[in-house]
Protein backbone atom coordinates (compact mmCIF):
# COMPACT_ATOMS: atom_id res chain seq x y z
CA UNK A 1 0.00 0.00 0.00
CA UNK A 2 1.37 3.44 -1.41
CA UNK A 3 0.39 6.79 0.22
CA UNK A 4 1.77 10.15 -1.14
CA UNK A 5 0.13 12.91 1.20
CA UNK A 6 0.61 16.52 2.62
CA UNK A 7 -0.61 16.00 6.22
CA UNK A 8 1.35 13.98 9.19
CA UNK A 9 1.01 10.06 9.81
CA UNK A 10 1.20 7.87 12.76
CA UNK A 11 3.88 5.77 12.27
CA UNK A 12 2.19 3.71 15.57
CA UNK A 13 -1.47 3.49 14.44
CA UNK A 14 -0.23 2.44 10.54
CA UNK A 15 1.77 -0.63 11.96
CA UNK A 16 -1.12 -1.33 14.42
CA UNK A 17 -3.50 -1.55 11.59
CA UNK A 18 -1.21 -3.66 9.08
CA UNK A 19 -1.43 -6.63 11.99
CA UNK A 20 -4.79 -5.76 12.69
CA UNK A 21 -7.05 -9.54 13.27
CA UNK A 22 -4.34 -10.96 11.89
CA UNK A 23 -2.49 -13.85 13.35
CA UNK A 24 0.28 -15.21 10.57
CA UNK A 25 2.45 -12.47 10.86
CA UNK A 26 5.63 -13.44 12.63
CA UNK A 27 7.48 -10.20 12.28
CA UNK A 28 6.63 -6.36 11.59
CA UNK A 29 10.16 -4.19 10.40
CA UNK A 30 9.47 -0.15 10.26
CA UNK A 31 11.29 2.42 9.33
CA UNK A 32 10.49 6.27 9.99
CA UNK A 33 12.51 9.15 8.84
CA UNK A 34 12.19 12.44 10.26
CA UNK A 35 13.55 15.80 10.10
CA UNK A 36 15.96 16.59 11.61
CA UNK A 37 17.79 19.77 12.71
CA UNK A 38 21.56 19.18 11.53
CA UNK A 39 22.37 17.93 7.96
CA UNK A 40 25.57 18.38 6.33
CA UNK A 41 27.16 20.83 8.75
CA UNK A 42 24.18 22.83 8.51
CA UNK A 43 21.89 24.10 10.65
CA UNK A 44 18.19 23.55 9.70
CA UNK A 45 14.77 24.90 10.85
CA UNK A 46 12.42 23.15 8.53
CA UNK A 47 11.94 21.31 5.54
CA UNK A 48 10.22 21.12 1.99
CA UNK A 49 9.28 18.43 0.02
CA UNK A 50 8.29 18.81 -3.47
CA UNK A 51 7.26 15.87 -5.45
CA UNK A 52 6.60 14.62 -8.90
CA UNK A 53 2.62 13.80 -8.74
CA UNK A 54 2.25 10.82 -10.83
CA UNK A 55 5.59 9.58 -11.62
CA UNK A 56 6.00 9.51 -7.50
CA UNK A 57 3.07 7.07 -7.08
CA UNK A 58 4.18 4.89 -10.59
CA UNK A 59 7.61 4.32 -8.72
CA UNK A 60 6.72 3.94 -5.62
CA UNK A 61 4.43 1.02 -6.65
CA UNK A 62 7.16 -0.77 -8.60
CA UNK A 63 9.54 -0.44 -5.90
CA UNK A 64 6.78 -2.27 -3.43
CA UNK A 65 6.48 -4.66 -5.96
CA UNK A 66 10.37 -5.84 -6.64
CA UNK A 67 10.30 -5.95 -3.05
CA UNK A 68 7.30 -8.18 -2.74
CA UNK A 69 9.03 -10.40 -5.14
CA UNK A 70 12.30 -11.05 -4.05
CA UNK A 71 10.82 -11.20 -0.20
CA UNK A 72 8.10 -12.90 1.25
CA UNK A 73 6.10 -10.24 2.82
CA UNK A 74 2.38 -10.49 4.00
CA UNK A 75 2.41 -6.49 4.02
CA UNK A 76 4.16 -3.59 3.34
CA UNK A 77 3.03 0.43 3.83
CA UNK A 78 5.28 3.34 2.34
CA UNK A 79 3.58 6.35 3.12
CA UNK A 80 6.07 9.75 2.19
CA UNK A 81 5.14 13.19 2.81
CA UNK A 82 5.67 16.59 0.96
CA UNK A 83 5.37 19.73 1.11
CA UNK A 84 5.85 21.87 4.43
CA UNK A 85 7.60 19.76 7.34
CA UNK A 86 8.65 21.25 10.39
CA UNK A 87 11.72 20.04 12.85
CA UNK A 88 10.84 16.42 14.59
CA UNK A 89 8.01 15.70 11.81
CA UNK A 90 8.43 12.34 10.25
CA UNK A 91 8.31 12.18 6.44
CA UNK A 92 8.77 8.77 4.91
CA UNK A 93 7.49 5.82 6.67
CA UNK A 94 8.01 1.81 5.07
CA UNK A 95 6.43 -1.14 6.84
CA UNK A 96 6.58 -4.70 6.19
CA UNK A 97 5.61 -7.48 7.45
CA UNK A 98 6.81 -10.62 7.19
CA UNK A 99 6.64 -14.85 8.54
CA UNK A 100 10.31 -14.35 8.86
CA UNK A 101 11.98 -11.98 10.64
CA UNK A 102 15.34 -11.40 8.27
CA UNK A 103 12.62 -10.46 5.74
CA UNK A 104 11.28 -8.05 6.99
CA UNK A 105 14.32 -6.50 7.71
CA UNK A 106 15.65 -6.54 4.19
CA UNK A 107 12.66 -5.76 2.87
CA UNK A 108 12.69 -2.36 4.52
CA UNK A 109 15.80 -1.48 4.26
CA UNK A 110 15.65 -2.00 0.75
CA UNK A 111 12.53 -0.06 0.00
CA UNK A 112 14.36 3.49 1.68
CA UNK A 113 17.36 2.35 -0.30
CA UNK A 114 15.34 2.34 -3.42
CA UNK A 115 12.74 4.87 -2.11
CA UNK A 116 15.96 7.34 -1.78
CA UNK A 117 17.45 6.93 -5.60
CA UNK A 118 14.22 6.67 -7.63
CA UNK A 119 10.95 8.00 -6.02
CA UNK A 120 11.05 11.55 -7.37
CA UNK A 121 11.00 13.94 -4.32
CA UNK A 122 13.39 16.87 -4.18
CA UNK A 123 13.75 18.29 -0.46
CA UNK A 124 14.71 21.66 -0.12
CA UNK A 125 15.88 22.70 3.86
CA UNK A 126 15.13 26.05 5.49
CA UNK A 127 18.76 26.98 7.28
CA UNK A 128 18.94 29.11 10.50
CA UNK A 129 20.29 32.14 8.25
CA UNK A 130 16.97 32.25 6.20
CA UNK A 131 18.17 30.70 3.17
CA UNK A 132 16.70 27.76 1.55
CA UNK A 133 19.04 25.16 -0.29
CA UNK A 134 18.40 22.32 -2.12
CA UNK A 135 19.87 19.31 -0.92
CA UNK A 136 22.41 17.09 -3.13
CA UNK A 137 22.44 13.67 -3.85
CA UNK A 138 24.66 11.60 -1.29
CA UNK A 139 26.99 9.42 -2.83
CA UNK A 140 26.11 7.14 0.34
CA UNK A 141 22.42 6.70 -0.86
CA UNK A 142 23.83 5.42 -4.09
CA UNK A 143 25.80 2.90 -2.84
CA UNK A 144 23.58 1.22 -0.76
CA UNK A 145 20.90 0.92 -3.17
CA UNK A 146 23.36 -0.25 -5.39
CA UNK A 147 24.18 -2.97 -3.15
CA UNK A 148 20.96 -4.79 -4.23
CA UNK A 149 21.35 -4.99 -7.51
CA UNK A 150 21.14 -8.83 -9.00
CA UNK B 1 4.55 18.47 -25.64
CA UNK B 2 4.14 18.88 -22.01
CA UNK B 3 7.77 20.17 -20.48
CA UNK B 4 7.91 19.63 -16.44
CA UNK B 5 10.65 21.31 -14.40
CA UNK B 6 11.31 20.21 -10.80
CA UNK B 7 13.68 21.37 -7.65
CA UNK B 8 16.41 23.78 -8.84
CA UNK B 9 15.65 23.58 -12.87
CA UNK B 10 12.74 25.18 -12.12
CA UNK B 11 13.75 27.68 -9.40
CA UNK B 12 16.31 28.84 -11.96
CA UNK B 13 14.37 28.60 -14.58
CA UNK B 14 11.16 30.80 -12.81
CA UNK B 15 8.44 28.11 -14.14
CA UNK B 16 7.03 25.14 -13.28
CA UNK B 17 6.58 23.60 -16.72
CA UNK B 18 5.43 24.58 -20.51
CA UNK B 19 3.97 23.18 -23.29
CA UNK B 20 6.31 23.15 -26.54
CA UNK B 21 5.30 21.69 -30.05
CA UNK B 22 6.62 19.04 -31.47
CA UNK B 23 9.32 19.67 -33.98
CA UNK B 24 11.61 17.79 -36.21
CA UNK B 25 14.94 19.48 -35.29
CA UNK B 26 14.18 18.11 -32.02
CA UNK B 27 13.17 14.72 -32.57
CA UNK B 28 14.89 12.57 -29.48
CA UNK B 29 15.55 13.40 -26.04
CA UNK B 30 19.38 14.20 -26.89
CA UNK B 31 18.11 16.93 -29.67
CA UNK B 32 15.36 18.47 -27.04
CA UNK B 33 18.40 18.81 -24.39
CA UNK B 34 20.22 20.44 -26.92
CA UNK B 35 18.03 23.05 -27.92
CA UNK B 36 17.38 23.64 -24.21
CA UNK B 37 21.40 24.25 -24.66
CA UNK B 38 20.80 26.93 -26.81
CA UNK B 39 17.95 28.78 -25.51
CA UNK B 40 19.34 31.69 -24.13
CA UNK B 41 21.65 31.86 -20.24
CA UNK B 42 19.37 30.05 -17.95
CA UNK B 43 18.72 27.44 -20.16
CA UNK B 44 22.39 26.97 -20.78
CA UNK B 45 22.85 26.92 -17.17
CA UNK B 46 20.58 24.62 -16.11
CA UNK B 47 21.29 21.84 -19.16
CA UNK B 48 25.54 22.91 -18.93
CA UNK B 49 25.99 19.34 -17.38
CA UNK B 50 23.61 16.58 -18.67
CA UNK B 51 24.86 14.17 -15.67
CA UNK B 52 22.93 16.23 -13.06
CA UNK B 53 19.97 16.46 -15.28
CA UNK B 54 17.67 13.34 -15.46
CA UNK B 55 14.63 12.71 -17.85
CA UNK B 56 11.76 10.74 -17.50
CA UNK B 57 9.31 10.47 -20.22
CA UNK B 58 5.72 9.44 -19.81
CA UNK B 59 6.75 9.41 -15.80
CA UNK B 60 9.15 6.99 -16.68
CA UNK B 61 12.82 7.42 -15.66
CA UNK B 62 14.56 7.26 -19.09
CA UNK B 63 18.30 6.12 -20.46
CA UNK B 64 20.00 6.82 -23.32
CA UNK B 65 18.40 9.02 -25.96
CA UNK B 66 14.93 8.03 -26.63
CA UNK B 67 12.46 9.65 -29.24
CA UNK B 68 9.47 11.96 -28.11
CA UNK B 69 6.20 12.69 -29.81
CA UNK B 70 3.39 15.00 -29.96
CA UNK B 71 1.53 14.34 -26.38
CA UNK B 72 4.34 13.35 -24.65
CA UNK B 73 5.34 14.66 -20.45
CA UNK B 74 9.10 15.17 -20.74
CA UNK B 75 10.26 16.40 -17.21
CA UNK B 76 13.81 17.33 -16.36
CA UNK B 77 14.75 17.19 -12.51
CA UNK B 78 18.22 16.92 -10.56
CA UNK B 79 18.72 13.32 -8.89
CA UNK B 80 16.48 12.52 -6.10
CA UNK B 81 16.57 13.17 -2.20
CA UNK B 82 13.42 11.67 -1.20
CA UNK B 83 12.93 9.94 2.10
CA UNK C 1 16.00 1.21 27.77
CA UNK C 2 15.30 -2.48 29.00
CA UNK C 3 11.77 -3.85 30.01
CA UNK C 4 11.06 -7.57 30.59
CA UNK C 5 7.05 -7.20 31.58
CA UNK C 6 3.90 -10.21 31.20
CA UNK C 7 1.66 -7.29 30.21
CA UNK C 8 1.19 -6.44 26.68
CA UNK C 9 2.85 -3.99 24.97
CA UNK C 10 2.16 -1.03 22.41
CA UNK C 11 4.82 -0.56 19.56
CA UNK C 12 3.02 3.16 18.04
CA UNK C 13 3.50 4.32 22.16
CA UNK C 14 7.08 2.92 22.37
CA UNK C 15 7.96 4.67 19.26
CA UNK C 16 6.49 7.98 19.52
CA UNK C 17 7.83 7.98 23.04
CA UNK C 18 11.47 7.63 21.74
CA UNK C 19 11.30 10.57 19.90
CA UNK C 20 9.16 13.06 21.84
CA UNK C 21 10.48 16.48 21.86
CA UNK C 22 13.68 15.68 19.99
CA UNK C 23 14.32 17.44 16.32
CA UNK C 24 18.12 15.69 16.34
CA UNK C 25 16.47 11.99 15.61
CA UNK C 26 16.55 11.22 11.59
CA UNK C 27 16.07 7.61 11.62
CA UNK C 28 13.40 5.12 14.17
CA UNK C 29 13.50 1.23 13.13
CA UNK C 30 11.35 -0.91 15.13
CA UNK C 31 10.84 -4.36 14.83
CA UNK C 32 8.04 -5.77 16.93
CA UNK C 33 7.94 -10.21 17.33
CA UNK C 34 4.61 -11.47 17.07
CA UNK C 35 2.76 -14.81 17.84
CA UNK C 36 1.79 -16.37 14.89
CA UNK C 37 -0.65 -19.30 14.11
CA UNK C 38 1.74 -21.39 12.59
CA UNK C 39 5.75 -22.50 12.81
CA UNK C 40 7.73 -25.37 11.77
CA UNK C 41 4.47 -27.12 10.32
CA UNK C 42 2.75 -26.95 12.98
CA UNK C 43 -0.49 -25.25 14.30
CA UNK C 44 -0.06 -23.21 16.84
CA UNK C 45 -2.90 -21.61 19.54
CA UNK C 46 -0.46 -19.85 21.95
CA UNK C 47 2.76 -19.27 23.76
CA UNK C 48 4.21 -19.89 26.98
CA UNK C 49 7.27 -17.75 27.36
CA UNK C 50 9.44 -18.67 30.19
CA UNK C 51 12.74 -16.74 31.09
CA UNK C 52 15.71 -16.52 33.80
CA UNK C 53 15.27 -13.49 35.63
CA UNK C 54 18.06 -11.42 36.69
CA UNK C 55 19.95 -12.98 34.04
CA UNK C 56 18.07 -11.57 31.28
CA UNK C 57 18.08 -8.20 32.83
CA UNK C 58 22.13 -9.12 32.36
CA UNK C 59 21.88 -10.11 28.94
CA UNK C 60 19.81 -7.57 27.17
CA UNK C 61 21.73 -4.63 28.68
CA UNK C 62 24.82 -6.20 28.09
CA UNK C 63 23.54 -6.63 24.13
CA UNK C 64 22.17 -2.96 24.08
CA UNK C 65 25.28 -1.61 25.36
CA UNK C 66 27.39 -3.63 22.52
CA UNK C 67 24.77 -2.02 19.78
CA UNK C 68 25.38 1.20 21.35
CA UNK C 69 29.03 0.89 20.98
CA UNK C 70 29.26 -0.73 17.37
CA UNK C 71 26.86 2.11 15.59
CA UNK C 72 25.94 5.89 16.12
CA UNK C 73 22.51 5.43 17.99
CA UNK C 74 20.46 8.12 20.06
CA UNK C 75 17.89 5.66 21.83
CA UNK C 76 17.19 2.06 22.24
CA UNK C 77 14.37 0.26 23.50
CA UNK C 78 14.41 -3.89 24.17
CA UNK C 79 11.02 -4.87 25.43
CA UNK C 80 10.52 -8.52 25.93
CA UNK C 81 7.49 -10.02 26.96
CA UNK C 82 6.99 -13.64 29.31
CA UNK C 83 4.20 -15.80 30.51
CA UNK C 84 1.41 -16.76 28.40
CA UNK C 85 0.74 -14.89 24.91
CA UNK C 86 -2.25 -15.34 22.67
CA UNK C 87 -1.85 -15.09 19.11
CA UNK C 88 -1.26 -12.21 17.19
CA UNK C 89 -0.14 -10.40 20.63
CA UNK C 90 3.71 -9.01 20.35
CA UNK C 91 6.69 -10.71 21.86
CA UNK C 92 9.26 -8.84 21.49
CA UNK C 93 10.15 -5.12 20.36
CA UNK C 94 13.45 -3.74 19.52
CA UNK C 95 13.86 0.09 18.83
CA UNK C 96 16.68 2.10 17.17
CA UNK C 97 17.02 5.83 16.56
CA UNK C 98 20.01 7.47 15.05
CA UNK C 99 20.82 10.37 12.98
CA UNK C 100 21.64 7.76 9.98
CA UNK C 101 19.34 5.04 8.83
CA UNK C 102 21.86 2.40 8.29
CA UNK C 103 23.29 2.44 11.63
CA UNK C 104 19.12 2.51 12.77
CA UNK C 105 18.47 -0.56 10.61
CA UNK C 106 21.81 -2.38 11.15
CA UNK C 107 21.44 -2.30 15.21
CA UNK C 108 17.58 -3.27 15.05
CA UNK C 109 18.73 -6.14 13.10
CA UNK C 110 21.60 -6.91 15.49
CA UNK C 111 19.65 -6.90 18.39
CA UNK C 112 17.27 -9.21 17.52
CA UNK C 113 20.02 -11.78 16.19
CA UNK C 114 21.80 -11.42 19.63
CA UNK C 115 19.00 -11.54 21.34
CA UNK C 116 17.27 -14.61 19.89
CA UNK C 117 20.83 -16.23 20.82
CA UNK C 118 21.82 -15.12 23.61
CA UNK C 119 18.83 -13.71 26.01
CA UNK C 120 17.78 -16.32 28.35
CA UNK C 121 14.26 -17.41 27.77
CA UNK C 122 12.50 -20.42 26.17
CA UNK C 123 9.16 -20.64 24.10
CA UNK C 124 7.03 -23.26 25.00
CA UNK C 125 3.74 -23.37 21.67
CA UNK C 126 0.58 -25.20 22.40
CA UNK C 127 -0.63 -26.97 19.65
CA UNK C 128 -3.71 -27.61 17.80
CA UNK C 129 -3.91 -31.19 19.61
CA UNK C 130 -3.62 -30.08 22.50
CA UNK C 131 0.57 -30.64 23.49
CA UNK C 132 2.87 -28.03 25.10
CA UNK C 133 6.05 -28.40 23.39
CA UNK C 134 9.24 -26.48 23.88
CA UNK C 135 10.84 -25.07 20.56
CA UNK C 136 14.22 -25.64 19.65
CA UNK C 137 16.71 -23.85 18.89
CA UNK C 138 17.20 -22.85 14.86
CA UNK C 139 20.22 -22.64 13.15
CA UNK C 140 19.25 -20.28 11.09
CA UNK C 141 19.29 -17.77 14.34
CA UNK C 142 22.64 -19.11 15.27
CA UNK C 143 23.94 -18.55 11.56
CA UNK C 144 22.16 -14.81 11.96
CA UNK C 145 24.28 -13.91 14.98
CA UNK C 146 27.34 -15.28 14.07
CA UNK C 147 27.53 -12.44 11.19
CA UNK C 148 28.23 -9.91 13.73
CA UNK C 149 31.38 -11.57 14.94
CA UNK C 150 34.35 -9.52 14.67
CA UNK D 1 24.25 -23.70 46.02
CA UNK D 2 21.82 -23.12 44.05
CA UNK D 3 21.00 -25.15 41.41
CA UNK D 4 18.49 -23.67 38.83
CA UNK D 5 16.63 -25.79 36.35
CA UNK D 6 15.10 -23.72 32.97
CA UNK D 7 12.39 -25.06 30.33
CA UNK D 8 12.46 -28.70 29.66
CA UNK D 9 15.02 -30.04 31.74
CA UNK D 10 12.97 -28.24 34.67
CA UNK D 11 10.30 -30.05 33.42
CA UNK D 12 11.73 -33.57 33.12
CA UNK D 13 13.32 -33.13 36.53
CA UNK D 14 10.44 -31.90 38.30
CA UNK D 15 11.77 -29.36 40.01
CA UNK D 16 12.90 -25.39 39.50
CA UNK D 17 16.03 -25.94 41.60
CA UNK D 18 17.63 -27.11 44.91
CA UNK D 19 20.11 -26.06 47.27
CA UNK D 20 22.74 -28.50 47.17
CA UNK D 21 25.85 -28.34 49.44
CA UNK D 22 29.09 -27.08 48.18
CA UNK D 23 31.10 -30.53 47.49
CA UNK D 24 34.84 -31.26 47.12
CA UNK D 25 34.56 -34.19 45.40
CA UNK D 26 32.51 -31.71 42.89
CA UNK D 27 34.66 -28.53 42.60
CA UNK D 28 33.90 -27.32 39.02
CA UNK D 29 30.61 -27.58 36.79
CA UNK D 30 32.55 -30.53 34.49
CA UNK D 31 32.76 -32.47 37.78
CA UNK D 32 28.85 -31.36 38.59
CA UNK D 33 27.49 -32.32 35.52
CA UNK D 34 29.48 -35.82 36.03
CA UNK D 35 28.08 -36.07 39.46
CA UNK D 36 24.62 -34.78 38.09
CA UNK D 37 24.81 -37.69 35.00
CA UNK D 38 24.93 -40.57 37.68
CA UNK D 39 22.62 -39.46 39.81
CA UNK D 40 19.52 -41.33 38.38
CA UNK D 41 17.75 -41.92 35.73
CA UNK D 42 15.94 -38.56 34.99
CA UNK D 43 19.17 -36.53 35.65
CA UNK D 44 21.05 -39.47 33.61
CA UNK D 45 18.61 -38.35 30.90
CA UNK D 46 18.91 -34.37 30.49
CA UNK D 47 22.18 -35.08 30.96
CA UNK D 48 23.47 -37.14 28.52
CA UNK D 49 24.02 -35.14 25.70
CA UNK D 50 26.41 -32.35 27.32
CA UNK D 51 26.04 -29.92 24.15
CA UNK D 52 22.25 -29.37 24.97
CA UNK D 53 22.44 -28.34 28.41
CA UNK D 54 23.92 -24.53 29.19
CA UNK D 55 25.26 -23.38 32.07
CA UNK D 56 25.53 -19.98 33.96
CA UNK D 57 27.49 -19.46 36.82
CA UNK D 58 26.09 -15.94 38.98
CA UNK D 59 24.21 -15.42 35.81
CA UNK D 60 26.51 -15.41 33.49
CA UNK D 61 27.18 -17.65 30.57
CA UNK D 62 30.38 -20.32 31.23
CA UNK D 63 32.48 -21.78 28.24
CA UNK D 64 34.83 -24.70 29.49
CA UNK D 65 34.83 -25.98 33.02
CA UNK D 66 34.67 -23.51 35.75
CA UNK D 67 35.72 -23.45 39.51
CA UNK D 68 32.00 -23.31 41.51
CA UNK D 69 32.08 -22.15 45.12
CA UNK D 70 29.64 -21.85 48.43
CA UNK D 71 26.64 -19.47 47.35
CA UNK D 72 27.27 -19.80 43.70
CA UNK D 73 24.02 -19.91 41.86
CA UNK D 74 24.31 -22.43 39.05
CA UNK D 75 21.84 -22.58 35.79
CA UNK D 76 20.95 -25.29 33.94
CA UNK D 77 18.87 -25.23 30.48
CA UNK D 78 18.99 -25.55 26.84
CA UNK D 79 19.27 -23.52 23.66
CA UNK D 80 17.62 -20.19 24.32
CA UNK D 81 14.07 -19.62 22.10
CA UNK D 82 13.38 -16.24 23.11
CA UNK D 83 12.34 -13.21 20.76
Amino acid sequence: MIRIQQEAFDTGAEIAEISKGRTDIGAIVSFTGLVRDFNDGRNITGLVLEHYPGMTERELAKIEAEAHQRWQLQASRIIHRYGNLALGEPIVLVITASPHRQDAFDAANFLMDWLKTKAPFWKSEMTADGRTVWVEERTSDIDAARRWQK
Amino acid sequence: MKILYFAWLKTKLQMNGETLPWAAERPDTDSLVTWMQERGPAFAEVFSDRDVVRIAVNQEYIIGNTPISEGDEIAFFPPVTGG
